[in-house]
């Protein structure tokens, strides 16, 4: 049933071990194949493949525990799957640990906002691309020029994302001070940091307003040019206004793929998913009204 | 044979009213999510009440229902005076000031009571059964002990898990707002929850003492052994406890009597450890909650 | 007549004033919007009428009794259940044993209210992915399962007032779609008075009747919900839609 | 030391002492797990120089006496005799308690010139005047003790298999060793137990399991009365000797009594355990030393009854006070040390043994006697006065009489 | 001066060379607070007596400490119990190395200590960053309650239950001839175990500046506050732990060379649970987080004893009842800070200098909404 994933249009370049990150580099694909992630007896993904390609933006959506949230943990190595691989890079990556991402080039953020309350925005921010700072111990711990240097370049790149999202004025300021759209502004600067290929997006316009939606629909569109970005969302306006390909999850499986408007119009995603709009919600309900015999019929 | 039956009998009755006090801890942590280092105080002191009552020419068991209710009234006293004003602070704050209490309540036992040693009588004998050729190590007492610390576990798990009262206090732990959202009252269940620690803590205390001799800082042994196996037992579970306590006890008797007694802090740590490495949360940890 | 009067209604967090002078009447048996940017207030303005927030000046009457810094654990028993802002689920508890703790507020409720939702059973229905999880622990839920147990569990309590903090948050078209259904006809069938406050403006107002428009904790406006639906220049300046 | 001797004048410009008072101090375990029992002894202490001061005082002067609480660490310990030296700048440290705590301030103690008498402890650490010239120990030592117990073992009891029930510090090392010395092809089982630890239960079994009938322990008295309620656990009845430290009949008695079901209303439940005394045990109420004591106690402790610890207390005390008299008026620092060097082999206390005090030997009480207890709570004595020492030293007959309280109480000059 | 490490907020540049200025000011600041303690330290310690001086050594090892257990709690969140035992670690090894005719340098000695107890604190630490909250508290209580068995276990090295004496290091030359310059007095021992305290302090407060506001120190508390956010952006939070733990665990390897000299005595009666746990104590009603609260919390565990038993005693009790009044104080005061100010002194003059300021920002500038 599953359409089939295209085999890789760009040819591996020849030899040479893949480097960890080099933000140089044109973004590549990001691959997941066959996952398969069981929790006891219940099958959160059964056999699910997705590729992201370099500059695309790439949705998930599907019914509330479809799985999406499950895929993002496998794509970034919270979750062990029961089967399955996932390439990037042209790598495999075996055995992947969260740890690894930032140096891999993939960030993400959190549902919810996760920020680190007892830091300021702009020390969130600089331990986002912390890993990327080459100075050790030994010159941290003696105050050394050099690991005062890296802080320094860090600072500024920090306050420079900060300042590209436009929220440069919060950096001093607390999470726990600001509000949750700042907050949000600060958890993606602290994924962009990093200067990552590969943005994985949880969630991002949960508790936005419209025109907040819409503001962060611009950016994510505006990445692209240096990432890709995969996207769980439940913001239909949203997803299909800055999706280039979709993939719909429904208990476990791949239930439909392909662009917005192919998806948008599938009927096993509207049965599913989207729902044919409010009459056949309605009839929902007053089922279960009438099995109690308290309905009094009316509208 | 007999050796060995012995110092299994021994770790049995040792783990035993470890387990009791670990039941304690248990509560409270259930209740409060803090690990409360003056339950050993608490308990020495309830203790002393009884003992009080005793010398007075009560009968043990009024002494020991005296301790008891003594025991519930010093646990709700505290959760209000103390422990309330300082939820929702840090979780650090909490142990220290239950350290406070700890050696605050033990200096003040010592002045009240005196800090020499007391004998602390048994309602049944104290001396062991014989089998035959073999001699148990096994008394009245340790079966007094045995049948009450089960009747408290068998009394905590039913009240626990088939009771609203224990639904609602669990709910109350872990959620005080979502739990006041749905109609409990939290913060009598949480003073309830200390209160039903403080009594366990009592019981704890007078099974220690029973056939023993006790002084201000007669717990203290009890107070690491008991947390070691509050936490192997996984802090959450009344049966926890009480397999933690066992467990240790009988670890504890068989380092002693094969190997040396000197060991024995050091195969309580051993077989701490090696229960954390398998499972972090403990043998009867039911959470392991999900991160993302 | 209004089941829940607020008047005058101030609530501070330290120097921030959350709410300041906020009234709000909401009538029997009508569903009322509150909407608002981020940080409007709207979550404090539920979180003081459920008690949770102690206010620092005005009243809140319920079904004519002032129930202004009343205890949040009497408020079920009076009658009104609160969904709040973030799947309020009690995360080491199972499912069912979430759902008991909702039906507990129903005890000391008048049996002859009308309530669809009375039994496990009915909530399982409802929603028939708790039922197949109904002994796993709350925590092993997605987000928009336990939205879903969180909505379950406030009916079971048999409310006449609903407070609903975001109850679209998280949740599949669909499942958004069901749940507004069913709160439209539970309100139409059963006299059940709804609190909404949501982000999603345009969604709320097509079930409401009456909106209310927060901002920076003051009220700015309080239309029926075909007015602000229809006048463009109230949606585009507090709604923007 | 900064503001060291000001303003002191009198016999010695020594810190602690002026023309009206003799300042001393000393550490022990007034909370605590090692409370119970030792801090009655600074009680005792307190209780004989009140009675000395309302006597006429040393010399005139009267005995300011600071007792520090140092909970049995000697971190503490560290600490609190700091104080005393440095702030109260006492005279003399008198009575320090415990091998442990007090090994952490000898070296300050001798090097900062401050007697340190009458340690309390057993330890044969305190004698050794090479390098601690000021310190001086008092009680006999485990190791003299635990040879008498070994010689009659062997000498009365020569079948028995020998059991030894050790604190594993030096009390239960430096006894066996002793013990040894006599009965090692005896002896079937060695366990030790760990203070604070009060699960016997293995040892005892282990006891048990060897065989042996006759079980030596030295221990403190609250192991004597868990041990005898372990051994009742398990109807283990072997003979028991116990080590001088451990048998406060008076204390473990009163503990045990309660446990001890059909025994004769008003016996002692540890009636017939041996162990050894070394001066008047508290119950033993027709001596005139304890006599002594009981008038003391009555006037000036604090109403509790008399027990051994509080003997302890003033037995040290005793030998303190009759240093100070011997030192003279013009007392000082090196004075007192010099007065326990010359005389103190001469000292009049209540020991059987004279101290081993000499210029080249700090060691305490050079002996004591064997003896059981009887069911009416007193002692019977099973050998003659032991005289003895550390090493291959010989066991002898001590004959000469014991001392004699003086009418006044108060050891003269 | 602040010296506050959870709460370093760099600000936000105002153009390069200005916040070069300011980051080139962490080291310099480090050095100059490092100085001033010192500075600080001998003059306190010329100008008050013998005993006083003797309870300024033992703050110096209590700070040393309760420096590296702030770090661990305060900045990596992980709860400690056991800290008295990792000291335990360092005195016994210090103990042994004194214990020939002719020791070795002092530093050296002090080092070998901070290695050991590095070397201990990297295994208990690696079972460590598994844990959580009272799992961590109990696996580290137990580890500090086991961890003296040890030495009554190998009696051979350790001595068992008597501990191994520490002969106080000879003051030398140089130090007579500098305090005799300084205050005209004779150099004991005791004073030069103060100095050499003293100077172990200062030396591990300037890298506890530097690491508190350096990458580590950020990544600890990145760990700390939100540990799936903090592996997102790259943090291994097992080595992060680790590290954290193994610093910590060197902090109290000197204390305890220290201490062993102060003490005189390695034995395990020293190293009881109770000082872990007055460690911990000294790190929360200090302030936790924060170094000065370390220094604040330590005086207040070494000098409040014996103030309420001198107290007590001028108060007519006697010396049995003045021993105990001092826990029951000392516990009294631990639950009265704890209600009074729960962030601890230093959290509460912080937080009462934050909430001033933002009431003056509130009253300069009304609301504004970004
Ligand atoms: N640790 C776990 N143990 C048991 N079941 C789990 C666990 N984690 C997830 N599940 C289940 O797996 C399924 C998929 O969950 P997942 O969180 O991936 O859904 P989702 O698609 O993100 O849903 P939502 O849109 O509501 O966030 C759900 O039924 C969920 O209950
Ligand atoms: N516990 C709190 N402490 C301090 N300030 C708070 C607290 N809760 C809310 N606030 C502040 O009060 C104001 C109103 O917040 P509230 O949560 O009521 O807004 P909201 O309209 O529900 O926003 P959202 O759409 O983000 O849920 C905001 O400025 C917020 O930062
Ligand atoms: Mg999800
Ligand atoms: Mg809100």
């Amino acid at each position: 049933m599953t359409p089939p994933i295209e085999p890789d249009p760009q040819p591996s370049p020849s030899g040479g071990e893949p480097r960890p990150h080099d933000p140089g580099r044109p973004a590549s694909r990001y691959l997941a194949q066959g996952v398969t992630v069981r929790f006891g007896g219940l099958v959160a993904l059964d056999d699910v493949s997705l590729a992201v390609e370099p500059g695309q933006v790439h949705g998930v959506i599907g019914p509330n525990g479809a799985g999406k949230t499950t895929l993002f943990n496998v794509c970034c190595g919270f979750v062990k799957p029961n089967a399955g691989s996932l390439t990037w890079d042209e790598r495999e990556l075996n055995n992947l640990h969260a740890h690894d991402l930032a140096g891999l080039g993939i960030a993400r953020t959190l549902q919810g906002v996760g920020l680190f309350p007892g830091m300021s925005a702009l020390e969130n921010v600089m331990t986002g691309a912390g890993v990327r700072s080459t100075s050790g111990f030994v010159s941290a711990a003696f105050g050394l020029p050099r690991a005062r240097r890296d802080e320094q370049a860090l600072q500024e790149r920090a306050m420079q994302t900060l300042s590209d999202l436009g929220a440069a004025h919060l950096a001093p300021r607390y999470p726990g001070m600001l509000p949750y759209p700042d907050q949000k502004k600060v958890a993606l600067a602290r994924a962009l940091v990093s200067e990552p290929r590969l943005l994985l997006l949880d969630e991002p316009a949960a508790g936005l307003s419209e025109g907040e939606m819409d503001e962060l629909g611009d950016l994510v569109q505006q990445l692209t040019s240096r990432m890709s970005v995969l996207i769980v969302e439940h913001h239909m306006d949203l997803v299909m206004r800055i999706c280039d390909q979709i993939t719909v999850l429904d208990f476990g499986q791949v239930i439909a793929r392909g662009t917005p408007a192919e998806v948008r119009d599938d009927p096993k995603v509207i049965a599913a998913y989207l729902g044919a709009e409010v009459s056949a919600g309605e009839e929902i309900d007053t089922a279960v009204l009438e099995s109690h015999g308290t309905t009094t019929k009316g509208a | 044979m007999q050796h060995f039956i012995n110092v299994l009998l021994n770790g049995i009755t040792q783990g035993i009213v470890i387990a009791a006090f670990a039941l304690a801890l248990v509560l409270i942590f259930r209740s409060t999510r803090i690990v409360n280092f003056a339950q050993g105080s608490q308990a020495m002191f309830t203790t002393y009440i009884a003992l009080t009552l005793m010398n007075n020419d009560f009968p043990y068991w009024v002494a020991f229902l005296g301790a008891l209710a003594a025991g519930f009234i010093i646990g709700a006293v505290l959760e209000r005076v103390v422990i309330r004003p300082l939820e929702g602070g840090m979780e650090l704050n909490i142990v220290i000031a239950t350290l406070g209490l700890y050696v605050a309540i033990q200096a003040l036992a010592a002045i009240l009571f005196g800090s020499d040693y007391k004998s602390f009588s048994s309602p049944v004998g104290v001396q062991g059964f014989q089998v035959g050729d073999l001699n148990l190590a096994l008394t009245p007492t340790s079966i007094f002990v045995i049948c009450t610390v089960g009747v408290v576990v068998v009394g905590l798990t039913l009240l626990f898990q088939k009771t609203q009262l224990g639904l609602t206090m669990r709910a109350a732990a872990f959620d005080g707002e979502v739990s006041r959202i749905l109609g409990v009252r939290v913060s009598h269940l949480l003073t309830f929850g200390w209160a039903l620690a403080g009594l366990v803590g009592s019981v704890a205390g007078i099974l220690v003492a029973t056939g023993s001799f006790i002084y201000p800082s007669y717990m203290e042994s009890l107070i690491a052994f008991g947390f070691i196996a509050a936490v192997i037992g996984g802090l959450d579970s009344p049966i926890g406890a009480v397999v933690g306590g066992l467990i240790l006890g009988i670890v504890n008797s068989l380092v002693s009597g094969y190997l040396a007694p000197g060991l024995v802090t050091i195969g309580a740590f051993v077989v701490l450890i090696a229960v954390l490495l398998l499972k972090p949360g403990g043998l009867f940890s039911s959470t392991q909650a999900r991160r993302v | 007549m209004s089941v829940l009067e607020i008047k005058n209604l101030t609530t501070t967090y330290g120097p921030v004033k959350a709410l300041d002078s906020v009234d709000v009447a909401v009538e029997t048996g009508q569903i009322t919007a509150v909407l608002g940017a981020n940080g409007a207030g709207k979550t404090s303005l539920l979180r003081t009428v459920s008690g949770l927030v102690k206010p620092t000046a005005g009243t809140i009457t319920l079904d004519g009794t002032d129930i202004t810094g009343k205890p949040t654990e009497s408020m079920v028993h009076r009658g009104m259940a609160h969904v709040p802002e973030g799947r309020g689920v009690i995360a080491e508890l199972t499912i069912e044993e979430n759902l008991r703790l909702g039906m507990r507020g129903a005890a000391k409720r008048p049996t002859d209210t009308p309530a669809p939702v009375r039994t496990l059973d009915d909530a399982y229905q409802l929603f028939p992915v708790l039922g197949d999880r109904r002994n796993a622990q709350a925590h092993t839920l997605s987000g928009g399962e336990r939205q879903m147990l969180v909505i379950a569990r406030a009916l079971l309590a048999r409310p006449t007032l609903l407070l609903l903090d975001e109850p679209s948050l998280g949740l599949a078209p669909r499942i958004v779609a069901q749940i507004f259904n069913l709160v439209r006809a539970l309100v139409n069938d059963s006299g059940l008075t709804v609190l909404l406050v949501e982000q999603n403006a345009r969604s709320a107002l097509s079930i409401a009747h009456t909106g209310v428009v927060l901002n920076l904790g003051k009220v700015v406006v309080t239309e029926s919900a075909e007015v602000l639906q229809n006048d463009a220049t109230l949606r585009h300046s507090y709604l923007g839609f | 030391a900064c503001g060291g001797g000001d303003g002191d004048g009198g016999g010695g410009s020594d810190p602690g002492i002026t023309d009206e008072s003799i300042k001393i101090g000393g550490h022990f375990p007034l909370t605590g797990v090692a409370a119970p029992g030792y801090s009655e002894i600074p009680l005792g202490h307190k209780a004989y120089y009140d009675f000395v001061n309302a006597n006429g005082g040393v010399h005139d002067r009267e005995i300011e006496f600071i007792a520090k609480d140092d909970g049995y660490n000697p971190a503490k310990t560290t600490e609190v005799v700091n104080e005393l030296v440095l702030k109260d700048e006492v005279f003399a440290i008198v009575g320090g308690l415990g091998t442990p705590t007090h090994q952490a301030v000898t070296n300050f103690l001798n090097s900062e010139g401050v007697p340190d008498l009458t340690v309390s402890s057993g330890s044969i650490l305190w004698d050794n005047p090479e390098e601690l010239p000021m310190t001086f120990g008092w009680q006999p030592d485990y190791e003299s003790e635990g040879k008498i117990l070994g010689q009659y073992i062997a000498e009365n009891m020569p079948d028995a298999k020998v059991g030894i029930f050790g604190q594993d510090d030096e009390l239960g090392e430096d006894g066996a060793k002793g013990l040894k010395q006599y009965v090692e092809d005896q002896i079937v089982a060695e366990v030790t137990y760990v203070p604070g630890n009060t699960d016997i239960g293995p040892q005892i079994a282990e006891l048990q399991k060897s065989g042996a009938d006759v079980v030596v322990g030295f221990n403190v008295p609250s192991y004597t009365a868990l041990s005898q309620l372990v051994s009742l656990k398990l109807n283990y009845k072997p003979e028991w000797l116990v080590s001088n430290v451990g048998s406060d009949a008076g204390l473990v008695g009163s503990l045990l009594e309660k446990f001890s079901e059909g025994a004769v209303k008003g016996s002692s439940p540890l009636t017939g355990l041996y162990t050894t005394a070394y001066m008047p045990q508290s119950t033993e109420a027709d001596d005139p030393w304890i006599q002594l004591w009981q008038k003391v106690w009555d006037e000036y402790g604090d109403g509790s009854p008399l027990t051994n610890y509080k003997v302890y207390g003033m037995a040290e005390a005793y030998t303190i006070v009759e240093a100070m008299m011997k030192s003279g008026e013009d007392m000082s620092r090196e004075s007192i040390v010099d007065t326990f060097e010359q005389d103190g082999g001469d000292f009049t206390g209540p020991n059987y043994v004279p101290f081993r005090y000499s210029e080249d030997r700090h060691a305490g009480i050079g002996g004591m006697k064997v003896v059981q207890l009887q069911a009416d709570g007193t002692t019977a004595d099973k050998t003659p006065v032991l005289k003895t020492d550390v090493g291959d030293a010989e066991i002898e007959e001590f004959t000469d009489s014991a001392n004699t309280p003086p009418e006044s109480g108060i050891p003269s000059d | 001066m602040s010296t506050d490490i959870t709460t370093a907020v760099p600000a936000p540049p105002a153009g390069p060379s200005a916040m070069q200025r300011l980051l080139g000011l962490n080291l310099v600041r480090s050095l100059l607070v490092s100085l001033g303690v010192l500075v600080v330290g001998v003059l306190l310690l010329e100008s008050t007596d013998a005993y006083t001086n003797t309870q300024l050594s033992s703050l110096t090892y209590f700070t040393i400490a309760a420096i590296g257990l702030t770090a661990l709690t305060g900045l990596n969140g992980q709860i400690s119990l056991g800290h008295g035992a990792l000291m335990a670690v360092g005195a016994y090894t210090t103990a042994l190395m004194l214990d020939t005719d002719s020791p070795l340098p002092f530093p050296v000695i002090a080092l070998a200590a901070i290695v050991m107890t590095s070397l201990v604190g990297f295994v208990v630490g690696i079972g460590a960053a598994r844990l959580h909250g009272p799992y961590l508290a109990g696996a580290t209580l137990a580890f500090a309650v086991a961890l003296p068995s040890v030495a009554l276990y190998f009696k051979g090295t350790f001595n068992g239950e008597a501990g191994l004496t520490v002969i106080s290091p000879r003051p030398p030359e140089w130090f007579v001839s500098f305090i005799d310059a300084v205050s005209g007095e004779f150099a004991t021992s005791s004073k030069y175990v103060a100095y050499l305290g003293l100077f172990c302090l200062v030396i591990a407060l300037f890298f506890a500046l530097n690491l508190g506001r350096s990458k580590i120190g950020r990544h600890w508390r990145a760990v700390r506050d939100q540990e799936v956010a903090a592996e997102i952006a790259g943090i291994n939070l097992g080595r992060t732990r680790v590290q954290a733990f193994v610093i910590s665990a060197a902090y109290a390897g000197l204390a305890g060379a220290v201490m062993a000299m102060v003490v005189r005595l390695a034995a395990p009666t020293v190293f009881t649970l109770v000082l872990s746990l007055s460690l911990l104590t000294a790190v929360v009603i200090g302030g936790l987080g924060s170094i000065t609260g370390a220094f604040i919390g330590s005086a207040v565990l070494v000098f409040l004893p014996p103030l309420v038993t001198d107290l007590s005693t001028d108060a007519k009790l006697s010396d049995t009842q003045a021993a105990q009044m001092s826990p029951l104080i000392y516990g009294i005061v631990l639950v009265l800070v704890m209600l009074l100010a729960p962030g601890g002194v230093m959290g509460t003059l912080s937080m009462a200098w934050r909430r001033r300021r933002a009431r003056r920002q509130l009253t300069a500038t009304p609301t504004k909404k970004g």
